[in-house]
């Protein structure tokens, strides 16, 4: 029995896996309640305490997409609900993104979803500044001091000096809020470049995917980052904060039922160490 | 921190001056001892490992470009693989590299030209073996395994900035047993080496791999002029918390952001307000 | 057959081609990887013309009259003298520009990365810890305040001791330091591969819903 | 003469932008071996410098700019340019490997032929879409991108679960102290994540002592008081060790094979 399980073929795990994701899918059943976690929380109150804020609420809130499709299952969840919840406020935005050129079309596609609901014009309430290439640092740190200049023209080839909603938006200072929604570290370029480059830091919020939160506790807990969506979980509970449940909500049995199949095979293969071990010992062996 | 404060120039060119000293130092004859790095040592044995088996070894300087974040660590890790490329030179061994980036591919020739030459056997090196694969991560991870199941690689060596294809890699690479030695300063994705591979950089261990390997005196300058940077920090750390709990934010309002007035760097911060801001 | 449904389609047979690596490597793999690859490459080119060259060098240089880019082409080509044995040379030259470029910001990131870090471990409290007072849910005993920012200062201390290479860290006292800052960093690992494992199970979550859902249509 | 030209006259200061600069970087040829090194060193000197003397030198307080501050957009953009020039490298390693796999019918030849029609097929339908936008070249495009590309990111991302999956059977066992550890934290992380996992200790309270054992709470804390700071400690190394490896690039006292041969 041991050896039979520390010898199991991988692929019999990848198909527990498989499983264990979409038999839930297809039978669908109530996710439990979410416990919202604190950093989850603290992202929606900076979102509603820049709304409530008169000296930031006219500023332009930049909505950072530097994702790709390939992370949209956690990424493209969270950056939706941060739109909405922007939109709600009736707060102006900016789609752009640095990181992958997908970014700028999944940016625009979730604004186009979402505007008519909200009554959102492009060019009056919004503009996507598009894609930016090129090294990361150097641009963000050209943005803080020049964003006309850095970058150039919208999406749609008009010159950010004659969009409505850009009067006025020269750099840093006049950025209320900056929501950078993240497959890699690029984190990293805003605290180092951005957030403390003006006059006072702009409050910065991250929601990412699972992975690079854990990178960004330490920013969380030196306060460089105001709050923290945590992958497909944080989304979902976001979507909770947001009483609007979607995707998240939707899949989190499967999120459960996954990890549980995970566990239970951990404690497989301990259990087969044991027995392997106390077959060992029984025949006089260490 | 967009430019240095008056702190920020005293303390990086305190550090400047101190590298470069012991690099100098060292360069001037002075020969500095470095501890052993357990993973390092199983460089050779992986390289021994395929010559055995005679079937080819596997080697990649990760998939950082050249800009700030990354390029310091993508020129580290291709000196790592210079010196993988110079053993399986001495072996007669033959060691593919994968790229990513289409603008290091003409460094990475030159660097591994010159390690096959070092390893006293130039013709051995084969231009086709240091292929551009694709710029794109995954058709990078998706080109790697075939790779790896193809050619039924015995060893690989994975060094410099990884990401999430780190796995993909390195699970192919268990799957077909290959010994796997990598080395990452990417901390997300160690966790992923230490379960598939057989040897784990960790950490600086990465920085300090090159010095270890080569004993260049200049490395190893360099690795203690960061010794000496490690123990200033860890005096700024002790200082700063015992200061802290006297409520005098002396060694916080020297690191901030904003240059504070030295008038009123000893002035407590009114409580609650927190670190950072 | 509408775009869309061609898409979805042509999709889902690449999802499955590439899993089928997961059986063993295959024909089937084989093709699906050379695809990507030539894919991969093709969209590159078209995005350096596209989204770089037109916008930043092509037209700033032809529409806007900015003629002095021209020279960037000559200086560009010095990366392929590397296929001259003769020139090669000329591209350490250009090498050398970036390397610079590379290196100089340093500085910066080193302030910038660095000293907020440096600030959120000296600004731990060891008396009177916020967390002991804080209203909510994370409120702490002020014992357990304590003891967990003595903890977290103990261990940065450890894993930075751990990380000294210039001597022999034969000392008792020394070793069992470095020895904790070994356990923790593997404590700080596992919790990145927990965590992390969260991460990847989303995007699987995403294909196979993509599969049931918007290939075969039978998962809401 | 810095000023935008137009019409014919602009063609004329092209091209005399291109013969002057052409000459020059075909006559730096000319330079004698030995001072091929030290020419190579002041180059990366220079651009080192560009950037340490825009962060050290003294500001304006009200611009918060030094009389270098304004040159970093248009640096920016020449980087940016100069690299997009290297991608041909790249393309022409991957053009040579696989027209000599198709010319000597190397074995597995015809998956060459594909890679080499996806990589025309995307790059043509992508720039037809560009200059001749209609529904018929926006599919075509959509086709390789969408089908294609998108989807072959989206796969090779996922098939990481499962590498996670067998990576994580295989390493999490008690063997020894280091992988217990490795074990229990990633469990407990893993509980704690979930909504299954913080149902089972939901019946503890939410505040009080009690409150600690609750799963998340837990994962909270190996997350925030026992995973930061080691990983705040190995990053503060790992800014030692850049900033000192990128000293020695910028002074050109780093050794190794690149850096050490003879040019």
């Amino acid at each position: 029995m041991g050896k039979w399980m520390h010898d199991i073929d991988r692929r019999w795990l990848y198909l527990l896996l498989f499983l264990a994701v979409a038999l839930p899918m297809l039978f669908p059943s109530k996710g439990g309640s979410a416990v919202i976690l604190p950093e989850t929380q603290s992202f929606y109150d900076t979102v509603e305490r820049v709304a409530a804020d008169p000296k930031r609420r006219d500023k332009l809130v930049l909505l950072v997409a530097n994702f790709s499709a390939s992370t949209a299952t956690e990424n493209l969840n969270q950056y939706e609900s941060a739109m909405r919840h922007v939109m709600r406020h009736r707060l102006k935005f900016a789609i752009v993104s640095f990181a992958d050129p997908q970014g700028r079309e999944l940016g625009q596609q979730t604004a186009d979803k979402l505007a008519s609901q909200f009554g959102y014009q492009y060019g009056r309430d919004y503009v996507n500044w598009g894609f930016k290439t090129g090294d990361i640092a150097l641009n963000v740190k050209a943005l803080a001091r020049d964003i006309p200049g850095t970058i150039g023209k919208d999406i749609k080839g008009t010159p950010l000096g004659q969009i409505p909603v850009m009067q006025g938006v020269r750099g840093v200072d006049d950025i209320g809020l900056v929501v950078e929604t993240a497959s890699a570290d690029t984190l990293e370029y805003w605290l180092a470049y951005f957030r403390a480059a003006g006059d006072e830091p702009v409050p910065l919020l991250f929601s990412c995917t699972a992975v690079m939160a854990v990178e960004a506790y330490p920013f969380l807990r030196s306060g460089q980052i105001q709050g923290m969506l945590n992958g497909l979980k944080g989304a979902g509970e976001y979507e909770t904060l947001l009483q609007s449940p979607g995707f998240a909500t939707q899949v989190s049995p499967s999120l459960s039922w996954a990890h549980f199949v995970i566990l239970f095979l951990i404690a497989l293969g301990n259990l087969s160490l044991f027995l392997s071990r106390r077959r060992a010992g029984s025949r006089g062996g260490a | 921190m967009d430019h240095a404060t008056p702190f920020a120039r005293v303390f990086l060119l305190g550090l400047f001056a101190v590298i470069v000293g012991m690099v100098l130092w060292a360069q001037s004859g002075k020969r500095f001892f470095i501890r052993r790095i357990p993973g390092l040592s199983a460089i050779d044995e992986a390289v021994g490992r395929s010559a055995e088996m005679g079937r080819p070894m596997l080697a990649s300087f990760g998939l950082g470009g050249l800009n700030a974040q990354e390029g310091v660590i993508t020129l580290q890790a291709l000196a790592i693989v210079s010196d993988v490329a110079e053993a399986a030179a001495r072996f007669g061994n033959r060691v593919i590299v994968p790229v990513r980036i289409p603008a290091l591919m003409p460094v990475a020739e030159e660097a591994l030209r010159e390690a096959y030459t070092r390893g006293g056997r130039p013709e051995a090196f084969q231009l086709d073996d240091l292929m551009f694969l694709s710029d794109r991560q995954f058709a990078y991870a998706a080109g790697v395994s075939g790779l790896i199941n193809r050619e039924k690689v015995a060893s690989i060596f994975l060094f410099g900035t990884f990401f999430a294809e780190a796995l993909i890699i390195a699970e192919n690479g268990n799957r077909v047993g290959a010994v796997q030695v990598a080395g990452t300063p990417s901390t997300t994705q160690v966790p992923f080496f230490i379960a598939a591979c057989d040897y784990v950089l960790i950490g600086d261990e990465f920085y300090a791999a090159t010095a270890y390997l080569t004993r260049q005196p200049t490395l190893l300058g360099a690795i203690v002029g960061q010794d000496i940077g490690k123990a200033v920090l860890l005096f700024f750390i002790l200082l700063g918390v015992v200061l802290t709990a006297l409520n005098v934010p002396l060694v916080v309002n020297l690191f901030a952001d904003q240059a504070v007035p030295w008038a009123e760097m000893l002035r407590p911060v009114a409580p609650a307000a927190g670190a950072g801001g | 057959m509408p775009t869309e449904r061609i898409v979805v389609w042509i999709a889902a047979f690449c999802t499955l081609g590439l899993y089928s690596i997961l059986y063993r490597e295959n024909k089937v793999f084989r093709f699906f990887e050379h695809l990507y690859i030539g894919l991969g490459t093709g969209y590159l080119l078209y995005l350096t013309w596209n989204d770089t060259l037109k916008p930043r060098w092509w037209e700033p240089m032809v529409q806007e009259g900015r003629w002095w880019w021209a020279c960037a082409v000559p200086v560009g080509l010095m990366f392929y003298t590397v296929y001259s044995r003769k020139h090669a040379w000329m591209s350490r030259l250009i090498f050398g520009l970036f390397f610079g470029l590379t290196a100089g910001q340093a500085f910066q990131r080193y302030a910038a990365v660095q000293f907020p870090l440096i600030r959120s471990v000296v600004s731990v409290p060891l008396v009177n810890p916020p967390e002991a007072t804080a209203p909510g849910a994370y409120a702490l005993s002020p014992y357990s305040a304590v003891f967990n920012n003595v903890l977290f200062l103990a261990i940065v201390v450890a894993v930075m001791s751990y990380f000294f290479f210039s001597f022999e860290q034969k000392n008792k006292a020394v070793a069992s330091v470095s020895k904790f800052g070994r356990y923790v960093l593997m404590f700080a690992f596992g919790a990145i591969f927990g965590s992390t494992i969260m991460a990847r199970l989303s995007l699987l979550i995403g294909r196979i819903h993509f599969l049931l859902h918007d290939w075969l249509n039978i998962a809401p | 003469m810095f000023t935008p030209k137009t019409g014919p006259e602009l063609w004329l200061y092209i091209a005399g932008a291109l013969l002057v600069s052409g000459v020059l970087v075909t006559s730096l040829q000319l330079v004698p071996g030995r001072l091929r090194k030290p020419l190579i060193a002041l180059v990366t000197f220079l651009a080192g410098l560009f950037y340490i003397a825009e962060f050290f030198l003294p500001v304006d307080p009200t611009t918060r700019a030094n009389f270098l501050t304004d040159y970093r957009a248009p640096i920016a953009q020449v980087n940016q340019v100069l690299l997009s020039f290297a991608v041909g490298v790249g393309v022409y390693s991957l053009l040579t490997l696989h027209t000599k796999n198709i010319v000597r019918r190397r074995q597995g030849w015809g998956f060459s032929v594909l890679l080499l029609a996806a990589m025309f097929g995307i790059l043509v339908t992508g720039l037809l879409k560009e200059y001749r936008p209609n529904p018929i070249n926006q599919a075509a495009f959509s086709l390789f991108f969408d089908g294609g590309l998108k989807s072959l990111d989206a796969a090779m991302f996922s098939i990481v679960a499962f590498y996670i999956v067998s990576a994580a059977y295989r390493a999490f066992r008690a063997r020894s102290v280091e992988a217990t550890i490795l074990l229990v934290s990633a469990s407990l992380v893993m509980l704690g994540q979930v909504s299954l996992g913080q149902g089972l200790t939901a019946g503890l309270p939410t505040s009080g002592f009690l409150s600690n054992l609750r799963v998340e709470n837990i994962r909270e804390w190996i997350l925030t008081r026992a995973s930061t700071p080691a990983l705040l400690a190995v990053e503060l190394g790992l800014g030692l060790g850049a900033l000192s490896t990128s000293i020695r690039l910028w002074l050109s006292l780093e050794r190794g094979s690149y850096f050490e041969k003879d040019v």
